[in-house]
């Protein structure tokens, strides 16, 4: 028997999902800077236009606020579109387009906006401070927009999909350190079997302590829980994947079996997503939590370029190990002696990058 | 200028009329509850642009909207309606005055961000284009709008892709109580700017109904023949306050001669005094205007007696659903 | 004697601010929409064109994006610069300049910022969608930013002078219903006695229950809290003031004397800065939490223009008092009988409003 | 032109040529660990620039500025200091090779977001005014740069405030990947268009020192008399790729014959031709060459010794202290 599912890197899936979405949706557009270029959005667009046209694949002017705009205008007239950019920081320039236009339109004219934002956020290699921010907690604030954060292939394909095709405005946000990263997706895709957004995962099944986490940090917690468990410490690690709406029913429920929370997120502390998380829980599951919520956010500072500032910048295993240590008051000082430290070098997130970008 | 539409545009330009000078009568009573910006002066680019344009061509508008929505054909019930915060209100009630849409017509919004919903139109354009239809999209701003980056970014794009835009630019001189000189270089001549930009523009008096339709006649065919955008420039003057209903000529922030230039060009009037002197009495004038101001009355008896939104208003409103 | 301070509304004490630091600081400039015109921003920017002259205070054309960014520029040639938006909403065009550059900047090249940013935040009369939204979380979240949110008179002349001296920038934020609201001042302002930004003043004090409240809606708790009063039932209110840097001092001892803990915060629900509050105070206070802490935020929905739909759409006395009789577990369903309802009508701040604007 | 002057711009060139390509020589290397994007072909605008202004004109520039910090004399041990994130980086290791910034030579600060230094540049101006100073401010950026709305809102204020802004545009005829006809319309030229904003401009060949020389030299003096902005347009080109250190036309993203065309007029190399024809021999060529590359082999040394930043990072670093 064949093989119902393929190892895939994530830039493949989600080409995959643009190409699958716009065979589908003869009217969708794909569009935004680098989109046609040869390199294609670290390969995320390869191909698109080669196979749908130069009227729906299309390079732009460098108007991150004017083309929110346009793909609000489209989507008006049942033309859905993605449109990318290389870099989260960027798309700050289009913030009222994309809060006064695209959010707020269907509250108040009755029209839906269906359109998809694809951010990604850099990190590592002297990103530095303009290139490396997640701000996925300001798009989760703003009432009328959905926020994707997907931490693997599999999900980066479906939830790419069932974004494009929901009838809202999303924010589809890549973490630049998964692009490479592979995982299994199915070979088929049935549009009818993909979620609609707004449901968690859970990853590992635990019972000691509930650990959230998104993009990154999914695999960052994955790697600390493998080694927590030859000590029999065993945790559930939900992995939030869409941010907004939010699947509260799976975080709540798991937190009233574990009575335990640690979050983990990649933005900045204040006002991180994290704090939302541990706000509802603490005002909703007080009386279940055995022990005080805890957080692992990045500071509230922007990323430094040099590697030498960014050495122990980052969210690792024994940072998360750590914290479950702490919060579960386990005493064995040896516990962390072997986990796994920051790698050498630090700063990429693996042998196939190379820079400068 | 047929004599039908000669009629049409007048009616045009007495209803917007007759329906501002009525909310600004009453605003007082405090049961229009929300910012509003009177087309009062400024009525004669709409009135005169709808001899041109079909529902499906679409329009889009900023914080001064009541004349473009009403000259497109949008329902004047509804935009009472909305203005009044009721039910019926063309946005349900949820965006006031500066948030008007009336689908049915090709009206396709009116947004309160300054140059807001610009790029907007241009996307509608967009897929006007890629639809292979004849449609224009109309744009309308006013002369502070062209200050903001997103204008600039969305004529770029327009003129890039030869989108069937029609950017429709009244010049009335001030953004709120500021001149010209004040934000923009001496001398410039905002069609000149744009021309520089890439596109085809052209400037006329906008109070002027025959200048206008000339113009207006050229630039709708040929934007609808597939060449691109084209840009009016058209100079006009508000009447009353940027935002209310008072006059606020006493505090002196425009010249006393340029507001009596303008008002001796009320388009109002002297069109009226035009069709007066060329001997065109067509039909019975009194009658129309009767005809009107009956209908605006009717409209405003429908808009108070209309409901407020009875239902409450919860985070179940904010997404659209699947269908 | 003469008395030391004075009766004055708070669109006069920014005023005073103004013409204080502009006086001060021979530099100090002060530009935005409307600063010059008749009307001078609801009076907060009246005479100062007249009295520091057409070089220190200008209108601007409609570019926020740009004008800030020219503002950051003034201050990296050592020119203060006060920017004034008469809707925060309007400010969401200026998101690159405030983020990547003015918040940035000090910490990427050691060169401080110090410019004032006023925003102003609409409500009521049908400023609907686009002219009422609060977005101070987003700015809280900002590493680099500093965030005031004056409630009265005092604070706001006072605040306001920190504010322009600080060298930092910040974003300092009106309520509109505000703005003629009285209080006292000192005819004297001494600069040395001012705060420096980061100070939580407690408004009423008690020991049942920790309010933290800021802008308009301090006003509503003191009137809840007044209320209450009679019933014996003492609540400490904590008006924040300034949201960044926060003065969790003075929170944290409140809550642990109190062990009960109410935020009310006029931006929407989700990433509400109460949801900053609730989350860092059940992180480090867990065990003197006597009930489960709570929110009472604006839903998340953008404020809607009709008259009828905005009708108890907004955070009331009884609201407050429902809350905290609820949280403190007290039985007698007659006590909120009397208390103030909604005003008739409710979407103006008093009778000097006269709409439009 | 001066033979000193001429013998200066040529050093200029030479030596940016010199960092750059040892950059890229290096850089695989994996210790200038940010991302890149070297000025190789386009020295010579800053080059010559330099001629004509002092350390009291500030600069500031984008995410390709290693050339304009060169040029402004900027301290170039602390730009590869920087560049392999040590801790005497110009910025502290905290920017990387996008954020460059030398204020004691006039080097007000490069930014890495497209266009967003346009502002600051716009800003410095002012201040420089209002200050009453002869001092000019030089703001650098590409012909990307000139999409985003923040260019036409600041360019348009400088032109209003009649500010001292030399604004240059090294239009290298991509943003990126992407040539000119996918992002501006057909037959744009920058400069032109520009002029329409109501901004005095000029273009010129980027690569030709002589004739940069004459057009800067006439605009330096123009904007210094207080006369308002300049804007100057220069065709360049880059030899490598966007951003990184190879080559990449194996892409075939540019004509070959362009890319043959701008390769031929490498500024260094025509101009080195030029001295030579023109029997120029000045000094000792080689052995100023021999001097410049022992002065940045030196400082390659001296950034690859230097220490990376030993202090940890924190959130103390984020607000300045009032003193
Ligand atoms: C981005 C933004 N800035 C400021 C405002 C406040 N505002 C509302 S209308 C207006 C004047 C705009 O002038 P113009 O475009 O000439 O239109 P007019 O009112 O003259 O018709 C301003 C500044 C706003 N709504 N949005
Ligand atoms: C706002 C923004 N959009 C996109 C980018 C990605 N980007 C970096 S450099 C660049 C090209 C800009 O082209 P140009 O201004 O001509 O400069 P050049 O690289 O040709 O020197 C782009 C699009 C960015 N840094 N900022
Ligand atoms: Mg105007
Ligand atoms: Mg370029």
């Amino acid at each position: 028997m064949q093989k119902k599912t393929k190892l895939i890197t994530m830039s493949n899936a989600i080409n995959e999902a643009l190409h699958f979405s716009m065979k589908k949706d003869k009217n969708l557009l794909c569009f935004g800077l680098g989109t046609t270029d040869p390199k294609g959005i670290f390969s995320t667009t390869i191909n698109l236009e080669k196979k749908f046209g130069k009227d729906r694949v299309f390079d732009v002017p460098a108007s991150e606020n004017a083309l929110t705009g346009i793909s609000v205008g489209l989507s008006l007239e049942k033309i859905r579109s993605v449109v990318s950019h290389q870099r989260l920081d960027f798309f700050l320039l289009a913030m009222d387009q994309l809060v006064n236009n695209a959010a707020k339109w269907y509250f108040t004219f009755s029209q839906p906006v269906p359109i998809t934002i694809r951010l990604i956020i850099g990190r590592g290699w002297g990103q530095g401070p303009t290139h490396s921010q997640n701000l996925h907690s300001w798009f989760a604030h703003i009432p009328g927009l959905k926020v994707v954060i997907p931490s693997n292939p599999r999900d980066a394909k479906d939830l790419l999909i069932s974004s494009i095709f929901d009838p809202n405005p999303v924010i589809f946000i890549e973490h630049r350190w998964l692009h490479e990263m592979e995982g299994n997706i199915n070979k088929k895709t049935e549009i009818k079997k993909l979620d609609n957004l707004g449901k968690c995962k859970i990853i590992e099944k635990g019972n000691k302590l509930t650990i959230v986490a998104s993009s990154y940090l999914v695999h960052e917690a994955r790697i600390a829980l493998r080694y927590l468990k030859k000590f029999k410490i065993d945790c559930e690690l939900i992995d939030l994947r869409v941010i907004k709406p939010l699947d509260w029913k799976t975080i709540e429920k798991s937190v009233k079996k574990t009575g335990n929370l640690l979050v983990l997120d990649t933005g900045s502390d204040t006002l991180s997503f994290a704090s939302e998380i541990i706000s509802s829980i603490s005002i909703r599951l007080f009386q279940y939590l055995k022990n005080p919520p805890v957080k692992l956010t990045m500071p509230d500072i922007p990323e430094p370029a040099s590697y030498g500032l960014t050495k122990g910048f980052y969210i690792r295993p024994k940072n998360i190990a750590e914290k479950i240590i702490k919060i579960l008051n386990i005493k064995d000082g040896n516990i962390l002696k072997l986990i796994q430290k920051e790698p050498n070098p630090h700063d990429i997130p693996g042998s196939w990058f190379k820079g400068p970008f | 200028m047929k004599k039908n539409s000669l009629i049409s545009i007048w009616k045009n330009i007495f209803r917007i009329r007759y329906v501002e000078e009525k909310i600004a009568k009453e605003y007082y009573k405090g049961e229009m509850r929300c910012p509003t910006h009177l087309s009062i002066g400024q009525e004669a680019v709409p009135s005169v642009l709808d001899q041109f344009i079909q529902k499906t061509d679409l329009a889009v508008s900023g914080h001064r909207a009541h004349a473009h929505y009403l000259a497109k054909g949008g329902d004047l019930k509804k935009m009472l309606c909305e203005i009044f915060g009721k039910e019926n209100g063309c946005a349900k009630g949820r965006g006031g005055s500066m948030h008007l849409i009336d689908r049915s017509v090709g009206f396709a919004g009116s947004t309160a961000i300054v140059a807001n919903s610009i790029p907007i139109g241009v996307g509608i354009a967009l897929a006007k284009k890629l639809k292979k239809k004849k449609d224009i999209v109309i744009i309308y701003f006013g002369d502070g709008a062209i200050e903001e980056g997103a204008f600039y970014e969305s004529i770029n794009f327009a003129i890039l892709k030869k989108l069937p835009v029609f950017f429709i630019c009244e010049n009335n001189f001030y953004s709120v109580y500021t001149p010209l000189k004040y934000r923009q270089p001496k001398d410039r001549k905002i069609h000149k700017m744009v021309k520089g930009l890439g596109c085809p523009v052209f400037s006329t008096d906008g109070n002027d109904p025959f200048k206008i339709y000339e113009k207006i006649s050229a630039a709708v065919k040929k934007i609808r023949s597939g060449k691109g955008p084209i840009f009016g420039e058209f100079y006009t003057y508000r009447h009353r306050e940027h935002c209310g209903p008072n006059f606020d000529d006493n505090l002196n922030y425009r010249p006393k001669n340029d507001l009596k230039y303008w008002l001796e060009k009320d388009p109002l009037i002297s069109l009226e005094k035009k069709i007066k002197k060329k001997k065109m009495i067509f039909l019975n004038m009194k009658n129309e205007k009767q005809k009107i101001i009956n209908e605006v009355n009717e409209a405003f008896k429908f808009a108070r007696k209309s409901k407020y939104p009875s239902y409450k208003i919860t985070t179940r409103d904010i997404y659209a659903k699947k269908n």
